[in-house]
């Protein structure tokens, strides 16, 4: 029998779990003031996520997702992204936004129940978080399409998780992303779990990054925790779309530390045991070897930092905690252009009564 | 005798059924091991196995077209869809297929399923968890919607719906799941599918409400009663088909009807029942039919749901609006 | 000046619109060589390029989907999707993107895009393809649903759909694409999306419908008049968000509301407009408000789907009902 | 970078298009009654279509969709199931739905718009017609799960297109179907064309057997126009499914020899040359040739046997013709087992109103 066509999936580490590298690095990483801005910021993530889970356990957000362990597939990929490049985010991706100016208190109040957090900072034309699984992969191939046909040298961002690959939107947007030569990436973070269910159960393909076969395009995996893997792969993958090269699906492995959100409990699913043991592949435990190795990184600035942005967050959190409460109105004021009669007349009752918190 | 929450009333049914009944299965995300992210199937996989209690892949038309698949081949399918915000993706098959496979082939395959859903507003959820759109599904022939409001009602409800011979879209209002407990006897006596219930007989209005809407109903109709104002208190409950004649025989006694609940009002349900009353009980009616719903704007994140949903003054504000005109 | 058929308005409007609007993308299945299954596109793949006007892979989520991402990022798409039958995969992105893009981000980033489908019954097709599910899309805030029924609105209402700054479901009622001529000057003129037309002024009865219906309730309405029986018609065209002053106006002065429409009766959008009658204006009803549909079945297969929808004799028997009690 | 998966797609025929053996034959292909058999069928579903365009062209049948060039595609796959196993076919599967027992006339009836047709003999358990595009690859997993539940040596088999393969239900029903290891094998007849669209336009995957890749299941390519790669590859893969092996995608290359429906034209949108050379591979040619070589099969018998069979649809034409036309009521009793109140009173309002015909 002919064999008609043939295809391999690779596996990309730069950086073990120790910080010792396996080969020859990419330039950017003998950048120290690049590598020391990531790694602040992969703190950042970290510092900021640890206040939140706070805010949610005192009552001051919502219920919220958070980004412990995905530090490095977060800043490495928002690294390689540039301003005018267009990200359609998942609910989980402080890491990727903060880096691209969205500010904390914007998020917090995303995750505090207020919409005006999501007419965010930074780069405007980014989608807000997406909740709907998967559903943001056809935003980013639309953006795509719309960057290809004003010729702008830029591409389109899609993050989502292991999960979010069982879903026909994924699939979809991959193909349409393959047969039109759209300029656009697809990023999985493979944190091991979409909520209960660890990735074996999504599918039988043994990688995430073989299901770019099916549509045509490139698909690679890296060690999502390498933050070196993360940002030589997305680099490669924004430049090959940018440059008329057409979509790439990259699968970063890598591990969520935490409950899938504060409304879950994980100890009812997954062994204590795994979590230590992935806990040990943190991402910044290997970059902080690596910065100290390379970059002369000691204890005490390491100390200074996180005291420094312990205090960055809490201005932040002040910011969103002193934010006046969004009035009633608000949220018939953005349903059309042009509001309709009846909506007016909604408003005008609305306004009637007052809005009590939850009980 | 169990003393049970609305979400435990639902778990009770399910295990009641499936230990009576061979071909009723559970499937959906996160209801396995997990035990469903409201706990509505806690226990179950244990109980029953993992051949008939298993997590999905993350699909929604997936698991709504395997749902028809295995009806059709002999099963009852009761899976569940995590958010009614997140059941989109499986309403083609739902009126493509569940709704008309016994149509389409004139009886010979039929599609006997439940898919259930929490929905509504209420509990500080992030975007796309407060849904109400189960206007949506009482618009597809062929299709059941039925909504409980009390833990009895959810016992009672869903056993039915899982009995009955064609598919039932059955949603929880996950905002009252844990607001109260009532004694619910295991007994797997079911409740009929085709009769709204009066929770409250009255003489001067009719209120007619679904999900948890009945709450904040039952709190403004209380205070109305010390105001001397004497309301008959409806749970529609078996959303679609309607339940025209009890409707029509409460309002041709108290002559006057609010409508409440927590979807927007326009397109909504509360449209339906209006317009029945508009055509069939127009002779009945001495004052305007009044809605109370949801305003017609997405639901709100957090800190305004309270003020998008009906709340008990606007409830109260209606029935007065009513009485006096 | 142009004597054109209701598609062919469609095309008109569409080539104008891509002539005096760069950010105009028309996309879907078979709309760019093909010209359309319906020739609604034909034409505009030569005339503006094939960059402009593409066929996709055969998936409607992604349609809506790349029409959301296009539609923040600048571009004004106008997707087709082939018939409202399989709009339904589609859904999702509609209700829950496009509807609230702009009110999640505050207006940061909004939607506008014309999502096209033909509906409803009439063509002898194959099954799925005479659905008329347009109350689910009047259900959704944030959301304009426009159904023309004539050359000459189909022309002005689908310029100032893609005008808008807002998403917009355009559903063709296919079954009349080609059942009459008008003269249509292609101006570049819209029509404003927020008023039904009265077609007919009459003193006797309000007779509501839009779609294809206008056909058959024109001719009742014709037979009528021999009667003497005046009806005052009316299109309600921009069926979401609904133009009830004019709706109240009418009734106002006639005392009496019939609504017809194709789409199963319950649940659907007649019972909206029904609703409107019984709450903001009951004490103009000197008559119940009688609603004329498609019945609460699976839209029928050829051989019976003209026994589904509203006949002109079922239109005359409603108005009469109307006329007497 | 370590390679860490690794794929083929193989493509397999049996008989050029002159119908010489390219290999070993499988046994069953010299099994002569069996051969005869098949080929029998082959040539009743040509003249099954040609007369059921004439009876659109003359207004008894409403439009409907031609399985010009799919003789060999839809008898292979048929033959090769057993009546226990689900078929769960397109709207263009005219030859597989008769050989499993479906009587002409009510295959008529669905394309003369009466749903009777659907209550159709042969495989009672077999899902109807499918019109939306791929739905029904989820209701084959479906079945496939019940059949595997029941612990029956049985399998279900879906039949789609090239251009469904684009579809979110296709790609979630197949990643289902890996994951949960399920009895059902998907056939993806790639006639080139989705209407207009040709199979290019639908994806940049160079076979569409490769969408297999993505959820870890088998696919590989035949030669649709083959009927002995057609059955050969049928029998492995259902023989896979009843004996716990999972799922397999198969891709049977073939051409659609007619316009999309009676409502379409053609020619719009491809070239006279391209359909003419097409014709010249179309199935029955080749297994004419091969009929002849290997087993004497003479164009007396040839003749004779359209001639039989064109009475034989004749014979079903006329019985569907003289079906007495449906009543209205029966739009209103299969909504649900017990018809609600109200759906009884619409019905008795329908009675009162003659049904006109199209006019
Ligand atoms: C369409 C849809 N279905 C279900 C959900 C509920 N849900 C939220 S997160 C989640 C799991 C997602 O897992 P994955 O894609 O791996 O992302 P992760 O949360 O692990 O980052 C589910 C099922 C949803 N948000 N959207
Ligand atoms: C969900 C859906 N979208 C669109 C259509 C309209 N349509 C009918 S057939 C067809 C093309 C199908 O092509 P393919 O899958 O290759 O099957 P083929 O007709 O070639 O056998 C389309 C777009 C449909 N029936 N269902
Ligand atoms: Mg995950
Ligand atoms: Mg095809």
């Amino acid at each position: 029998m002919p064999v008609v066509a043939q295809f391999e999936i690779t596996y990309t580490q730069f950086l073990d779990e120790h910080g010792k590298a396996q080969q020859e690095l990419p330039d950017f990483a003998a950048d120290a003031d690049e590598m020391a801005r990531m790694y602040r910021f992969m703190h950042l993530t970290r510092v900021f996520d640890r206040r939140c889970i706070n805010l949610q356990r005192t009552g001051q957000v919502g219920t919220i997702a958070s980004s412990n362990g995905h530090e490095a597939a977060q800043i490495g990929l928002a690294a390689a992204m540039r301003p005018e490049d267009v990200l359609a985010p998942s609910y989980r991706e402080h890491g990727a936004v903060i880096w691209r100016g969205v500010r904390m208190s914007q998020l917090l109040a995303v995750w505090g129940g207020d919409e005006r957090g999501h007419n965010w900072d930074g780069a405007r034309h980014d989608f807000p978080y997406c909740v709907p699984i998967a559903t943001q992969c056809l935003h980013a191939a639309g953006a795509a399409l719309a960057l290809k046909m004003r010729g702008d040298e830029a591409c389109a961002v899609a993050l989502c998780g292991d999960g979010a690959t069982s879903e026909g939107a994924f699939y979809e947007a991959l193909n349409a992303a393959g047969a039109m030569n759209l300029p656009v990436v697809f990023w999985v973070t493979n944190n091991r779990y979409a909520i209960s269910m660890p990735v074996e159960g999504q599918t039988a393909a043994s990688t995430l990054a073989q299901k770019a076969i099916a549509v045509g395009i490139p698909g690679e995996q890296v060690d999502g925790n390498d933050l070196i893997a993360v940002r030589n792969a997305a680099e490669i993958a924004t430049q090959r779309a940018r440059s008329g090269g057409g979509a790439t699906l990259v699968e970063a492995l890598s591990y969520r530390l935490a409950d899938h959100t504060t409304a879950d409990d994980a100890t009812r699913y997954r062994p204590d045991e795994e979590v230590e043991q992935a806990g040990r592949r943190a991402p910044l435990h290997r970059m902080k070897r690596f910065m100290e190795e390379r970059f002369g990184w000691s204890d005490e600035q390491e100390t200074a930092l996180i005291e420094k942005l312990e205090a960055e967050v809490e201005k932040e959190v002040e910011a969103y905690l002193a934010t006046p409460r969004p009035k009633i109105e608000e949220i018939f004021e953005h349903q059309f252009a042009n509001m309709p009669a009846a909506l007016g007349a909604q408003r005008e009752i609305a306004r009637k009564y007052p809005v009590p918190d939850h009980g | 005798m169990a003393n049970l929450t609305l979400v435990e009333a639902v778990n009770q049914a399910l295990a009641w059924e499936m230990a009576h009944d061979e071909s009723v299965v559970v499937f959906g995300e996160d209801v396995g091991v997990n035990g469903g992210v409201f706990r509505a199937t806690v226990g179950l996989q244990e109980k029953f196995g993992i051949e008939r209690v298993f997590d999905t892949p993350l699909a929604e038309a997936m698991i709504a077209g395997l749902s028809v698949g295995m009806a059709t081949q002999g099963f009852k399918p009761v899976p569940e869809v995590q958010f009614m915000g997140f059941i989109y993706p499986a309403l083609d098959q739902i009126i493509s297929h569940a709704s008309r496979m016994r149509n389409r082939t004139r009886g010979r395959l039929t599609c006997p399923m439940v898919l259930r859903a929490p929905f509504g507003t209420g509990i500080r959820a992030p975007e796309h968890h407060s849904e109400s759109t189960e206007a949506f599904f009482a618009h597809m022939p062929g299709v059941r919607v039925v909504i409980p409001s009390s833990p009895v009602r959810a016992y009672g409800l869903l056993l039915s719906a899982v009995r009955d011979p064609d598919p039932v879209v059955f949603l929880e209002p996950k905002r009252i799941y844990r607001a109260f407990r009532q004694e619910v006897p295991d007994n797997g006596e079911g409740l009929p599918l085709d009769k709204a219930f009066v929770t409250r007989p009255g003489t001067d209005v009719t209120v007619i409400t679904w999900g948890a809407s009945v709450l904040e109903t039952w709190n403004a109709v209380g205070e109305l009663a010390d105001e001397g104002i004497d309301c008959e208190v409806m749970d529609l409950a078996t959303v679609s088909p309607m339940d025209k004649e009890t409707i029509l025989e409460s309002v041709s006694r108290t002559g006057r009807a609010v409508i409440v609940h927590e979807a927007a009002i326009s397109g909504g349900l509360g449209g339906e029942v209006a317009a029945v009353l508009a055509s069939e009980g127009l002779y009945s009616l001495e004052a305007p039919v009044v809605r109370v719903g949801g305003y017609d704007a997405v639901p709100p994140l957090a800190r305004m749901e309270y003020g998008y949903i009906p709340g008990i003054q606007r409830i109260k504000d209606a029935v007065h609006e009513c009485m006096e005109s």
